[in-house]
């Protein structure tokens, strides 16, 4: 195939992403975000970003805050067993720097559906009678960002309607979740930009087709024809895909199933350390500005990821200590 | 020391009764999809014991899990042992609107009176005096399954009067525009399948009124007085309907938490006279 | 694990089928249909059936020629290669003795994706300005069953509405495709009920959702844990299958990816023979009426199943002749 | 003999000659989506030629595919020989409809003057004089597509005066309830991406006024005339802008089609002479 490579490099990668980019990631909670290159956006000093996402985590605490961020549409965000809540988000939504839109976790998943479909919206009854449907909670609106001016954005949060066919009574339409980048930490992608996922793929391949442009960072690139062969086995084709990165351990410290457990210590350190705009701004100064990924890796040091290396035959770490004992 | 017999007081702590009791109120062959945390013990102590049929769902894209290795999280590796399928989120969630799912298991936070959960924010969400995680699934699996048990430590504040934004549906909630009140069975019509069935705390197992959805204590744990209990909730809990006392754990029950599920010590610390 | 079985013979699956069933397959055109248990229906005189399917083939010629069915809801219907046409439809339709109710291809899967997601309807931009939608072809609604006595059955064939959202203009709803059973006929399904397909799944997970009940036919039934050592290669998990059938060849004529390629010859022959009803009623005797699928089988001989077999590595036969040459 | 010297009469057919125009119209990198039949040819043909680079899509459910041996339906396993990924139809559609789709590649039946195309019933669709297949998957192509590409054997009843059933839209199409008849960039509004812009048949290749979307002749086959062309269509076909004769096959694009992708001749014939 004489095709043009799609191979770029982590920092060109988060070079794509400008300024207030509607952006949205692969993953869940601590499972598989594409911390490398969010650290990279950082780094980059990126700003107004506006983030749509399934579910936040660790990664999304990394660019509010470090200030990244205007805008949060999700359901939830945190670390699990790591960390309670999302600190740094809290803070900035008390301090009105940041506004916070929510839907819940299946609308979320809806609204990436409906856009990866070509829909504008997917009806449910999901959450009726929540304060999740309450009309003067619409943040977007009452910031007067649904005026069209971003033709992604929708122009209202919900409709209801009801059903014409059955009689089943009235439903949530959620709206398309339009976003101008998608940005993915996997396993394996071919030269061509074909996606293995290792694992449960979330609601990677929908956030992909709902974006305009794909980036997926891999811990390793593959020959396409060894992907090839099993053609049930990929999860995104290749024409899918704009711009493909190698990166070993592009999701630390969330885990990447069959390659590195979730790095709780890490996560938990960052939680409890970032509650304040302070200590975020010191844990920044440590491991983000002034440092590259490589510098990153080598500063956590082997011994660290090799206790959280996967076992193979089980795609999880037998090593890292999860509880008290 | 006989399997099946219950444990005695100091054998076991209140986590593990709270963790026990929750596993009693799935049944054999249901569909059940779990959230993060204490329900998952609970479900896997389920599965090791009485309902070894139960079909585990966890929304991140793991459909009849039997994890050799107990998950941490929803999205972990460790959810995929054995399951029957695994896949993605939307999937999750389409099945459980379709009407499989008949039991949501799910850690609770702070919860009223009409087992309304919040989850999303602590003081106006218009101007919050703290931002919580967020829904994550739990209004979902809640609206979609045929009943849901919570499960939570119990603390004064977090069985509260009126929640101040409801994350989560409880038996009465609000109709918009207007906000009005009303029973769950009536906003839902057509869509109505169930909901909060039981709350399980480290003090006691709470129920809902068939008809007017209002909690009432069934069973107080060992060592705990209605009483009591009624003083560690911020609304006037009806104690007027008990059962009497939850039964303790057994000493298998006890292992398999301590020796099997959590070795770990993640979720449960083991008692300090065992 | 001490569940009851799930195991049933082909003709108990036949009879959980009554008459006036709303009826879909697994499949697609000529491959992966549940003909067995068709030919099955058609022994045991199956009566009133509404056939809603993603597209039909020669199963649904079978089951229309043997005057099964009533009602049939689809896009397509034919034999590619081995027949121009579905010859029995179209004779039926022209002596008004069957319903035939058009949607577009991607409005058929719109529909079953709906249903297995417990939607009442997905929105969609297809087919516009075609006679699809024309108000007048509402042939359901014609014939007087949109009217809910049939809760399953929609009370409109399309509604439309402006997308509230983005400003994409008019949309059609179609509604979802409510359906009693489901029939599969795939490769590997587990002692519980956990289904591996090989090869493209077409839209066998949707209608298997999209169904009250589920009957699986498979090549062959294994142990569930050989299929629950890789969760991500299983298609629909066990809990959705109410029945499984254990049946070599559960799809001839039609192929069987891995297993069987398709029967070009026993399909012409079949097209060719059935344009009259007297042709049909023939080809009844011969193969349907008096046999069962084990003498059907053994009547194709074991030179023409060999001829058929699918080469393992390529999973399609290399000995079928399919052209002139 | 020089592989890329075109082939002289009587070394090709009209149909091989009709494959080789309608693989000219794929641009190399685009993301098509083809019928089954003689669109898998051309196609394929397109692929080892000019486009190597094209991304084939199938309804039935496989991506970017490159299959080793040529296909004879789009739900054949032969499809899925060197995909980037094979799952099913929704998705299929879904991203066909999301936009994903330069072009589709699709058996022409019936067609009019501008461009629509009927698969579901010779005579009145209340009262059939036959019943065909049904639409298939081409109206959505059609819908979803930048644009799309015909290929059909020309017959005069083929090229007919206005379908009596829209299977498929062209340029002009119905807007319901009152079936009057508009342009179809008007009927789409912002839907609008495209539609059909190519018919090749065994007499020559049709194009579409930007403007009226009327059909007009390109080119003619070698062998035959404008003139006689028009002869064999039922509307009053526009032979006024035609370009001249259709470029014949080249002998390395005969063999590619007989010795590689129909060895079997299952949907193209030999020609005699070679």
């Amino acid at each position: 195939m004489s095709s043009k490579s799609k191979r770029i490099t982590l920092k060109e990668a988060a070079e794509i992403i400008r300024d207030g980019t509607l952006l949205t990631f692969s993953g869940f909670t601590i499972w598989r975000r594409p911390c490398a290159l969010v650290l990279e956006l950082i780094r980059q000093k990126r700003r107004n970003l506006h983030l749509v996402e399934v579910n936040g985590g660790p990664h999304s605490e990394f660019l509010i805050g470090a200030g990244c961020v205007d805008v949060w549409e999700s359901c939830w965000i945190g670390h699990e067993l790591y960390g309670k809540y999302g600190a740094n988000l809290s803070r900035k939504v008390k301090n009105k720097e940041i506004i916070c839109e929510d839907y819940s976790h299946a609308e979320m998943g809806f609204r990436f559906l409906a856009a990866a479909s070509g829909m504008p919206f997917l009806p449910t009854q999901t959450s009726l009678g929540t304060d999740i449907h309450n009309p003067e909670y619409d943040m977007l609106g009452r910031a007067g960002l649904r005026n069209g001016k971003n033709p992604k954005i929708a122009r209202k949060k919900y409709e209801t309607m009801q059903d014409p066919f059955f009689g089943d009574g009235e439903h949530v339409l959620v709206p398309a979740a339009r976003v101008d980048v998608a940005v993915l930490s996997v396993q394996q992608v071919g030269e061509e930009g074909t996606v293995r996922i290792g694992g449960q793929f979330f609601t990677d391949p929908e956030i992909c087709r709902a974006a305009d442009t794909t980036i997926v960072v891999a811990e390793e690139i593959v020959p396409e024809e060894t992907l090839r062969r099993e053609p049930r086995l990929n999860d995104i084709p290749g024409f899918q895909v704009d711009h493909i990165v190698e990166c070993a351990y592009g999701a630390h410290p969330t885990g990447m199933f069959g390659h590195y457990d979730v790095d709780g210590d890490f996560i938990r350190n960052f939680y409890m350390q970032t509650r304040t705009q302070e200590g975020f701004d010191e844990f920044a100064r440590e491991w983000i500005f002034g440092t590259d990924h490589d510098a990153y890796l080598s500063k956590l040091g082997v011994a660290r990821l090799l206790n959280l290396q996967a076992n193979r035959a089980l795609n999880f770490s037998t090593r890292v200590k999860r509880g008290h004992k | 020391m006989e399997r099946h017999a219950y444990a005695k007081a100091g054998e076991y702590t209140l986590a593990d009764l709270m963790t026990v009791a929750a596993g009693r109120e799935v049944m054999d062959n249901e569909v059940v999809f779990a959230g993060t945390g204490m329900p998952m013990i609970a479900i896997m102590l389920a599965q090791k014991t009485h309902a070894p049929n139960l079909k585990l769902i966890f929304e991140a894209g793991t459909f009849d899990g039997r994890p050799i290795v107990t998950p941490t999280s929803v999205g972990d590796p460790r959810c995929e042992g054995g399951a029957s399928r695994a896949s993605g989120l939307c999937e999750a969630f389409a099945i459980a609107q379709r009407g499989y799912v008949d039991l949501g298991f799910l850690g609770g936070s702070e919860v009223d009176e009409y087992g309304n959960v919040n989850t999303t924010v602590i003081g106006d969400y218009l101007n919050p005096d703290l931002r919580l995680t967020g829904s994550g699934g739990d209004p979902d699996i809640n609206s979609f399954a045929r009943r849901t048990v919570f499960i939570m430590v119990h603390e004064a504040r977090r069985f509260t009067r009126n929640v101040s934004y409801i994350t989560s549906p409880g038996w009465r909630v609000k109709k918009w525009p207007s906000g009005e009140w009303v029973h769950r069975r009536e906003l839902y019509g057509r869509a109505f399948r169930g909901g909060p069935s039981a709350v399980i705390s480290t003090a006691g197992v709470f129920r809902f009124d068939d008809v007017t959805g209002r909690m009432y204590l069934d069973s107080y744990h060992p060592g705990k007085t209605p009483e009591e209990i009624r003083g560690l909730c911020q609304f006037d809990l009806d104690v007027s309907r008990t059962s009497g006392e939850t039964a303790p754990p057994t000493y298998e029950e006890l292992h398999i938490i301590h020796e099997v599920l959590d070795r770990e010590e993640i979720f449960l610390p083991k008692p300090r006279k065992v």
